[in-house]
């Protein structure tokens, strides 16, 4: 038997595979097709203080070996999912993580208040990348100041894992995730999805309502593997990583370049059973090569 | 009946005109609780413009022989590589999604009315009641003679009415222009899909004459099951997703 | 007869269709292909005032809808092309323009006082945004003052045409282009490539002998569309679309989002007679929309 | 002969064994311009995880059939792809590319080694030589006896000496460790092609003996035809574009 635990911070996840948010709902609808149990976790719809409506519809277009999505965060609040959608999932095993946006310090703040007293709920991800809403979001993970700002708020108030989950569209990576770091991070996760856009070349108009999205799916791996690598040697909390991570040898390369779990986003869109898949391949490929501990591959990259 | 995602083997691929052709699907487990309404989302391989899964309505749904069939009209490059599939070859389907139309009572005098690929579901809605009514009205629209497809299949579910745009066959102009709606206020149920202007029109005769209307949508889809949120449509009460809270949704709680 | 002229500063083109530097050689590697002279201009590989060997090899790995690059601007310096290919290419009428890379301010400089002796040349494209040499290249692109700093230097000796390509690899990208702008640039070109990273699983290894190189192809498009719309709405230069321009569809989508002109890069690899099909195509849109002056292309997205 | 891309419709396509299939292009231009170690570069239609081309070594050209045919051997999802291709469909390829062998003199002895897929340039370099010389040996090397393919056909065209690593057919071991090496020294010239770590040590044994030698090399490629600099090896004059100046490299050039 090979050994697939891996440990985030205080939490033991029993294989690295987990769920990006905004791409895998409330796990709930994924009943039908796998058992949820099978994951490391899975991380929740990005959730904030207040409920919103997110943006208009059309919120999605298809790009090549990849999408843009502008779906700006549409959930009922954090209340709503304390109070109807969190004792629903108390009843996997698995560990629920929810992904937590806020528009300004303040709520980022009150929510994590409120999540830090969920007993089934080991850790949050602070998205501080969200592109697709106008206030907060990304503002806050593009810059040092603004990053520190949140998490150090946020660190204050939520005692368990804090996971930060990182913008792509900086100039360097690095920076932000030591700043986040420094601030109180236990882990980062990245990347967030890369701004883009797509044009109706025969009606001349924006396809997003939003006219900008973000990017995400297999046409950002090679942009998320190299700032995953970079994280790895610049920190030294655990990293995740994302993008576009569509099979079992995906997610070993981004173990190799430093990542000790990984979130399957979009992946899930094609094959709403591709995370069990992927913990199988995983667990394949380790036979295959001898490895009888998965966190020997953690950026195990000869370079 | 669970959802699930699997290779299905493809029985049939008959081309109905330049544009369509019915795809027939081998499928172990499918059982009566299909709905008219619901679809199967279809996954597209090996082509470099395709990522997403194409979603189409369940067109009939053959419970003895284990087998349904989809109607699919070529409209890109996702639609025309799957028109291409041969029989004996393998697509991966994602069955059954969304809601379907409600069922009419008996007694009950109900008008379907398609238009473009929107006929496939009002097929399944014909064939699912047709044995308990004979008040079933199936009015569809296409621009010419030659867009009208399978329409021997729909004489045997109900009593067949048509428009062209160009007057080729059955009554010119639009569905809305057919004389079947001077007699509207007689009709108990309306259920349509087709483009949405078109929808948007019938929508609104049925709520002027206060007629039951649900209306089925086609908007472009990440998922097809409800976690993406990228396929809502404004309700009454907020946003909701067509592929899970639709893709039938009755007029009134729609912002039309 | 439709209109296919456009105006970058003093140059006019005959159509808005260039070559990406670095993927169309000398040009006339393509002379078996097609007709120099259907092309607006094209741009030729990047030169350096010194010659260099460039990276090891391997410099290439293909990736979901693209490719990594991680050349590193071989070439044999600039008195090399001014005495042994320059004299070559006067042959073609459409404009060459060459694309220029270096270490040093001082490097950019020589060799542009030097570009700025040659008649048949009507421009240069600075490159500040190369991601595959250790020194230069994209470190002056990613900040205000460095780019700033390059591009008035060169500004004061180079008096023709002065296009500056800029960095896809940055926060915010309307920064760069405005602080070029005021520093004298008479046009932008954008995206250079992103930066990413490609690992075989099997091996364990990165697979460039770099590690990380450059992404270009159709999975960057979508980046590089919001860029140019971006820039665009930021500055008064005419802007110069680039990155995964595959067909006349994607060069009219670079166009609506604010392009005067596109260029096309990794395209030429899979089809070397593609760009006069981009050629043909516009003209072809244009007639089934009845538009008489690509002109009204520019910039006419409805928003 | 200029260089091309078109789309050329596929004449025939044999499978060779598991692994291999020789593929046959109408190509109304060929002419006998083509040389050995020339190749061609393919496009692979509708793969998602293949975004270039691939490149092949000409196998045969029949200049009076207006055709060419490669060997293509499945290693990943490109050449599996590749080798799925039916009889009448179209591929499109860019052609002819790169530098060829250097022709040997009517009366020198020859030595072709070819390992792996590199056996493809070993044969069109000897039918074009084989009516010129009766002194052509040819070393064909492969694991096993199931991996050495189109044997009968390099019978007709030299004298064919075999190796497998187990010992299947003809001599046991590497090419390299070949009996016909204890007379090297009787040989003017040894072209080959195989996996890089054969050629090097071919290319030793060549230089050891003064024996002039060319090797021609597979790096990975971009474009095919000298314009992205990706396919570099290094040699005595700096990086060369394996694509252009090679892919034929006499061994004194390179940094073996
Ligand atoms: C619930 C549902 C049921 C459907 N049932 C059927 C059916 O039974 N038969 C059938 O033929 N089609 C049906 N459709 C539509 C079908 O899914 C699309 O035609 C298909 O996805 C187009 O794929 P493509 O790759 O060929 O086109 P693309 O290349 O993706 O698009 C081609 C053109 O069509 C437009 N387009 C694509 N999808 C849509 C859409 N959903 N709404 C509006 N415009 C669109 C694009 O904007 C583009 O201009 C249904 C859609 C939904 C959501
Ligand atoms: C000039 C030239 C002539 C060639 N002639 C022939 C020929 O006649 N017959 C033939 O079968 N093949 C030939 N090849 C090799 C052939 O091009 C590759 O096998 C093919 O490109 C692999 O494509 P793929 O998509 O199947 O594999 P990929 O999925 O791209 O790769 C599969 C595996 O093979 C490795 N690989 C791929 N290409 C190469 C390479 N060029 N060098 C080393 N490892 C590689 C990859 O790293 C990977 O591990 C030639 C190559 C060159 C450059
Ligand atoms: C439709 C959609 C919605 C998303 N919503 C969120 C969100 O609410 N919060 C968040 O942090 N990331 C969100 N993301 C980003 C993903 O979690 C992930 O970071 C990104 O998609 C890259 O991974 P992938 O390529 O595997 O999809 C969303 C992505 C998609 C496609
Ligand atoms: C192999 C290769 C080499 C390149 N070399 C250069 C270069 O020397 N100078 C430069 O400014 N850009 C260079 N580029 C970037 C391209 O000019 C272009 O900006 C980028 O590839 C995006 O466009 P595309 O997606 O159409 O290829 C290179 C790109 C590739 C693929
Ligand atoms: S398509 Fe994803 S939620 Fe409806
Ligand atoms: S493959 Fe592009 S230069 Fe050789």
């Amino acid at each position: 038997m090979v050994k697939l635990a891996v440990n985030i911070d205080k939490i033991q996840l029993k294989n690295p595979v987990l769920t990006a948010s905004g791409t895998f709902g409330y796990g709930k609808e994924f009943e039908d097709f796998i058992d949820l149990d099978r994951l490391g976790g899975y991380i929740v719809k990005g959730t904030t203080l207040h409920p919103r409506q997110g943006n208009d519809y059309p919120r999605m277009a298809e790009t090549p070996a990849g999408m843009l999505n502008a779906v700006g965060l549409q959930n009922k609040g954090v209340d709503y999912f304390i109070d109807s959608i969190y004792p629903e999932l108390t009843k996997y095993n698995s560990h629920m993580i929810v992904n937590l946006s806020g528009s300004t310090v303040e709520d980022y703040v009150i929510a994590a208040e409120k999540l830090n007293e969920l007993e089934h709920m080991p850790a949050i991800e602070l998205n501080i990348s969200c592109p697709n809403v106008k206030e907060g979001g990304m503002a806050f993970g593009v810059s040092c100041a603004g990053a520190e700002s949140v998490v150090k708020a946020v660190r204050e108030v939520y005692k368990k894992t804090l996971i930060v989950k990182l913008s792509p569209n900086v100039t360097d990576v690095t920076e932000i995730a030591r700043a986040v770091e420094a601030a109180g991070a236990d882990s980062v996760s990245l990347i967030n999805t890369l701004l883009g856009m797509a044009v109706d070349a025969e009606k001349r108009k924006p396809i997003l309502s939003t006219v900008t999205g973000g990017l995400s799916g297999p046409a950002v791996k090679p942009v998320a593997l190299r700032m995953v690598w970079q994280v790895f040697n610049a920190v030294k909390v655990p990293v995740i990583g994302i993008g576009g991570i569509m099979n079992a040898t995906d997610a070993i390369e981004f173990m190799l370049a430093g990542a000790t779990a990984v979130e399957l986003g979009t992946a899930n869109f094609i094959d709403p059973a591709v995370t069990v898949k992927v913990v199988e391949g995983i667990e394949d490929y380790m036979k295959r090569h001898s490895i009888d501990d998965v966190n020997d591959l953690i950026g195990a990259l000869e370079v | 009946m669970k959802k699930s995602v699997k290779d299905l083997i493809i029985l049939e691929n008959e081309c109905l005109n330049d544009d369509s052709h019915k795809i027939v699907f081998q499928a172990p487990d499918v059982d009566s609780d299909i709905l008219p309404g619901q679809f199967a989302n279809v996954l597209v391989k090996d082509s470099q413009t395709t990522f997403l899964r194409r979603p189409f309505s369940f067109y009939d749904v053959d419970v003895d022989e284990k087998s349904f069939s989809l109607i699919i009209k070529k409209v890109g490059d996702g639609t025309r590589k799957l028109c291409s599939v041969r029989p004996g070859e393998e697509l991966s389907v994602i069955y059954p999604l969304g809601s379907g139309f409600t069922t009419p009572e008996k007694d009950e005098k109900v008008l379907l009315i398609g238009g473009g690929s929107g006929i496939a579901p009002m097929m399944l809605m014909a064939k699912k009641f047709a044995p308990q009514t004979s008040n079933i009205h199936i009015l569809l629209g296409a621009r010419s003679q030659k867009d009208h497809i399978v329409l021997d299949e729909f004489e045997k579910v109900g009593n067949l009415l048509l428009t062209t745009e160009d007057g080729s066959i059955g009554e010119k102009g639009y569905v809305t222009n057919h004389s079947i709606f001077k007699e509207i206020s007689s009709f108990d149920k309306i259920y349509t899909c087709g483009p949405n202007p078109m929808m948007e029109a019938i929508g609104k005769i049925a709520k002027d004459n206060n007629i039951f209307c649900e209306v089925s949508l086609e908007n472009t889809m990440g998922c097809g099951f409800g976690v993406c949120l990228c396929c809502v449509t404004p309700t009454q009460e907020g946003n909701k997703c067509v592929c899970t809270d639709g893709p039938v949704f009755n007029i009134n709680e729609l912002k039309w």
